[in-house]
């Protein structure tokens, strides 16, 4: 079966999402409705397992190749999973596994979940499909998949913020993906193959024309447009807050933590495998400058903790793309551990803001107040969360935002590491302003009857912010972790030789 | 310059335009559409050929086994399969778009884009 | 839904069977013809929403009622994925043929392409019909 | 204002799109050329042509692209389907709250 593995880490939640809503009848006829959320987590646990079985053999340096309908790579889909794709692949099942435990208390006062548990699963399926092919037009496939059931994912809730959310999401969007496919097409048109690993080869035959032809920066731009789209780099943001404030908050969780990470890796495949050679690193580092400081000065004036919440996300996107930017060993390493990292303690913090709105039925700053006494695991929670994400030592914030720092010394770039500093510590400032505003200070009249939140929502809480500490306190670890991704993102070469000879 | 590349391309744009100007939900939609299809035209036409036939292998050739001779004279049958599923992706979209249009005009009461801002900040 | 005029009512029975048929032909014949799953699918789901129209929301029911829909959408589903998987247990790979390939230009050839044509059609026709289901039901801004 | 500047983008972007696609891409009507890098023999859409119907034993060559050598794609294009339609049916739930 480990042969198989990649494309059953796809068929796993694919099928689970399929299989959903029979499930749920039959629960529902047997009086057991809660057999539908064992069956969802028991999916992505068997998800995590199955990609976790992929990881000995991707670290010892080989591309996992599988060939789907058995053809070989340019003439039909192949599914190529190098080391990149495993720490992405990893991130997904394991934030999707710790949602689909939370969910099951925090949604619970919903109707509709048998459609919300077959979304969850096909947004998964989504980005995993996404996460492991290596064929760009199926990637696109995959990457509608993705967006589609996020789309219905964030209007869930059907109120009036949520459906003004959506429209909006989906327009943008939509409007993304079809750059996504314009580029697509304009490859297919240049050199006629849809195979990453084959389009990159004659790709880099075309780049080595004079002059450089100019649809090479073109399918380039579109390309990052379309997937800037669903990571919200600056000029494109304008969905991402209020997606993540109107949806619920595990939906949040997911986005955050799955879905732009997903986002962030396809830019990173598609313009290090593709436009390897271009000037990209000095377009992600001015790129990622304007998101880290616009995300950073929008958090400050919130006043609503899951869109604080939202903007901070949109910063930290920042901070991953100057490090990949620096295209130094030392820079992808420190960008791929804080992508790792702000998919830890960014599900940490939407699950805690998801606790606070579960108990107090907001998360408007100004009418909470003095919640620590009432629930104070999730106050701790929550400050490991703050203080990892602002770069405080011992949390894992830290670790990667130092690396990205000595990596943006190394580089000669030290002007983008002072604002990276400024910004880490405004990102401090606003934390700590929403830390008071909630936990500590004048206690409303209304909140003294309070309890801490449920044991199934507080346990994914712990795991994560053990994750954080863990991370902390021993980086090497981390940077174990990302270091064979980071030689995938810079072995092109490899990549081209493993999947075109796997043929 | 060939006319089907520059009429795909030109829908393209107006479908960008119409959602840029355009103040309201369903038109925006209907502007996501034009794009759409001006795409599917564009990756039609990359894979014709003059005088080409269909990539169906029927009639004399079926009978002769010529398949050689078919594979010379039809059009590419990539575009073609690319052109099914994105025709199947828009539509689903759209459905979505639509349906979440019924929601944000049962709330609101209007489709003007510029008027549903409940959320801002 | 209230349904129409005696003309499209009695045209709409009229044309319901052929309509039908032809959707199953372009089903049927995918793997020779142009045409497939999809476009025989929505073929189908458009003889059901011709009744619709006609007759109105029960008139469509009677043929084809929402959990119907609903099953058969899943049961569409189910064969795509099982053909696909059928490659992993026969041993080779995710969606690889594992049917005989037959003559060349006949119905029942190609190995595994007429199945998933018909699982697709079943499939989309479904699909569908549960969006135009679902969408009627809060006809008028309100709902059932 | 807005008409304006919106119009002048598009403009610019569409005669970008024109001037590339015309200037690099294989011309109108002649299949397996390709203008640069001299791909022609190993495009993929060609070799497809000559095998299919031998390898796949169908005689609609689209066909076969879509359900054998793409036929993972279509998997998912169904998906999307699928997705969509819950989504739909997700929008219009009936609402009964649990007490």
């Amino acid at each position: 079966m480990i042969a198989h593995a990649p494309i059953l880490a796809i068929v796993v939640p694919l099928f689970a999402g399929f299989l959903t809503p029979v499930v749920s009848i039959v629960a529902k006829r047997f009086g057991v409705e809660r057999a539908r959320d064992w069956f969802v987590m028991g999916a992505a646990i068997l998800m995590l397992l199955i990609v976790a079985s992929m990881a000995p053999a991707v670290w010892r340096g080989e591309v996992l190749v599988y060939k789907l309908g058995g053809w070989s790579p340019p003439w039909g889909i192949v599914l190529a999973v190098d080391g990149l794709n495993l720490l992405v692949a990893l991130i997904i099942a394991s934030v999707v596994s710790l949602i689909a435990i939370y969910s099951v208390v925090y949604m619970e006062r919903d109707s509709g979940l048998e459609k919300y548990y077959t979304l969850l699963m096909l947004v998964t399926a989504g980005c995993m499909g996404v996460t492991l092919t290596g064929d760009v037009f199926n990637l696109f496939v995959f990457f509608e998949i993705m967006s589609i059931s996020s789309y219905a994912l964030v209007a869930f809730r059907r109120n009036w913020d949520s459906v003004e959310a959506g429209i909006k999401y989906m327009i943008i969007g939509s409007l993304g993906t079809s750059f996504i496919l314009l580029s697509i097409t304009l490859m297919y048109g240049l050199v006629g193959s849809l195979n990453i690993a084959d389009l990159a080869g004659k790709i880099e035959a075309i780049k080595a024309t004079q002059p450089l032809p100019m649809i090479v920066p073109l399918m380039l731009t579109l390309f990052v447009v379309g997937f800037g789209i669903k990571i919200a780099m600056v000029p494109l943001h304008a969905w991402l807050p209020d997606a993540y404030q109107a949806a619920p908050s595990a939906v949040s969780a997911l986005l955050s933590g799955a879905t732009t990470t997903v986002g962030v890796y396809a830019m990173l495949r598609v313009s290090y495998m593709l436009f390897g050679a271009l000037a990209i690193g000095t377009m992600f580092i001015i790129l990622g400058l304007v998101t880290m400081v616009v995300g950073g000065l929008m958090a400050l004036t919130q006043r609503d903790l899951k869109r604080l919440l939202a903007y901070s996300s949109i910063s930290q996107m920042g901070y991953i793309l100057l490090g990949v930017g620096f295209g130094t060993a030392m820079g992808i390493q420190g960008g791929l551990f804080h992508l790792l990292n702000n998919a830890i303690y960014k599900v940490l913090l939407f699950m805690c803001a998801g606790a606070i709105v579960y108990r107090v039925g907001t998360s408007n700053l100004d009418e909470l107040g003095g919640l620590g006494k009432n629930m104070p695991i999730t106050a701790t929670l929550f400050i490991v969360g703050a203080l990892a994400i602002s770069g405080v030592p011992p949390f894992n914030g830290f670790a990667s935002k130092w690396t990205i720092y000595v990596a943006g010394m190394e580089a000669g770039q030290p002007i983008c590491t002072a604002i990276a500093v400024v910004m880490s510590a405004l990102t401090l400032a606003y934390f700590l302003k929403a830390i008071n505003s909630m936990f500590l200070g004048q206690q409303p009249e209304h909140l003294r009857e309070v309890r801490e939140a449920p044991l199934p929502m507080l346990f994914p809480m712990l795991v994560l912010a053990v994750f954080c500490v863990v991370l902390g306190i021993l980086p090497s670890l981390g940077m174990d972790l990302v270091r064979p991704a980071q030689g995938a993102v810079m072995n092109q070469l490899g990549y081209i030789g493993s999947v075109m000879g796997a043929g | 310059m060939s006319l089907n590349y520059i009429i795909a391309m030109l829908l393209f744009t107006l479908g960008i335009y119409c959602l840029l100007i355009k103040r309201n939900i369903v038109k925006m939609v209907i502007g996501l559409g034009v794009l759409t299809n001006g795409l599917h035209l564009f990756l039609i036409s990359l894979g014709y050929r003059e005088g080409g036939i269909a990539p169906i292998l029927a009639g004399k050739m079926l009978e002769n086994g010529a398949t050689a001779e078919f594979a010379a004279a039809a059009v590419d049958p990539i575009p073609q399969a690319l052109v099914l599923t994105s025709i199947v992706i828009n539509v689903c979209t759209m459905a979505l778009a639509l349906s979440l249009a019924i929601y944000i005009y049962r709330h609101y009461g209007t489709l003007n884009p510029f008027k549903i801002r409940r959320l801002r900040g | 839904m209230a349904g129409m005029t005696v003309i499209v009512r009695t045209i709409g029975r009229l044309l319901f069977p052929f309509l039908f048929l032809f959707g199953a032909y372009i089903i049927v014949h995918g793997q020779l013809t142009p045409g497939g799953g999809f476009q025989g699918g929505v073929v189908l789901a458009s003889a059901v929403i011709l009744l619709l129209l006609a007759y109105g929301m029960e008139g469509a029911q009677a043929k084809v009622n929402a959990l119907q829909a609903e099953l058969a959408d899943a049961l569409g589903g189910m064969i795509l994925v099982w053909m696909g998987l059928m490659g992993i247990i026969v041993g080779i790979a995710f969606f690889q043929n594992v049917l005989p390939f037959g003559s060349l230009g006949q119905v029942l050839s190609a190995g595994n392409l007429p199945v998933f044509n018909l699982g697709v059609g079943i499939k989309v026709a479904a699909s569908i019909l549960m969006v135009f289901y679902a969408m009627l039901r809060i006809q008028g801004g309100k709902e059932e | 204002m807005r008409q304006a500047v919106a119009l002048i983008l598009v403009l610019a972007v569409g005669a970008l799109l024109i001037f590339t696609v015309n200037a690099y891409l294989l011309p109108f009507g002649r299949f397996p050329e390709r203008r640069i890098g001299g791909f022609e023999n190993e495009s993929v859409g060609k070799r497809i042509l000559e095998d299919a119907p031998i390898t796949t034993g169908s005689a609609n060559v689209v066909t076969s692209v879509v359900w054998d050598y793409r036929g993972y794609d279509t998997l998912g294009e169904s998906t999307i389907l699928f997705t969509a339609v819950c989504g739909v049916a997700m929008l219009f739930r009936v609402a009964r709250r649990r007490s």
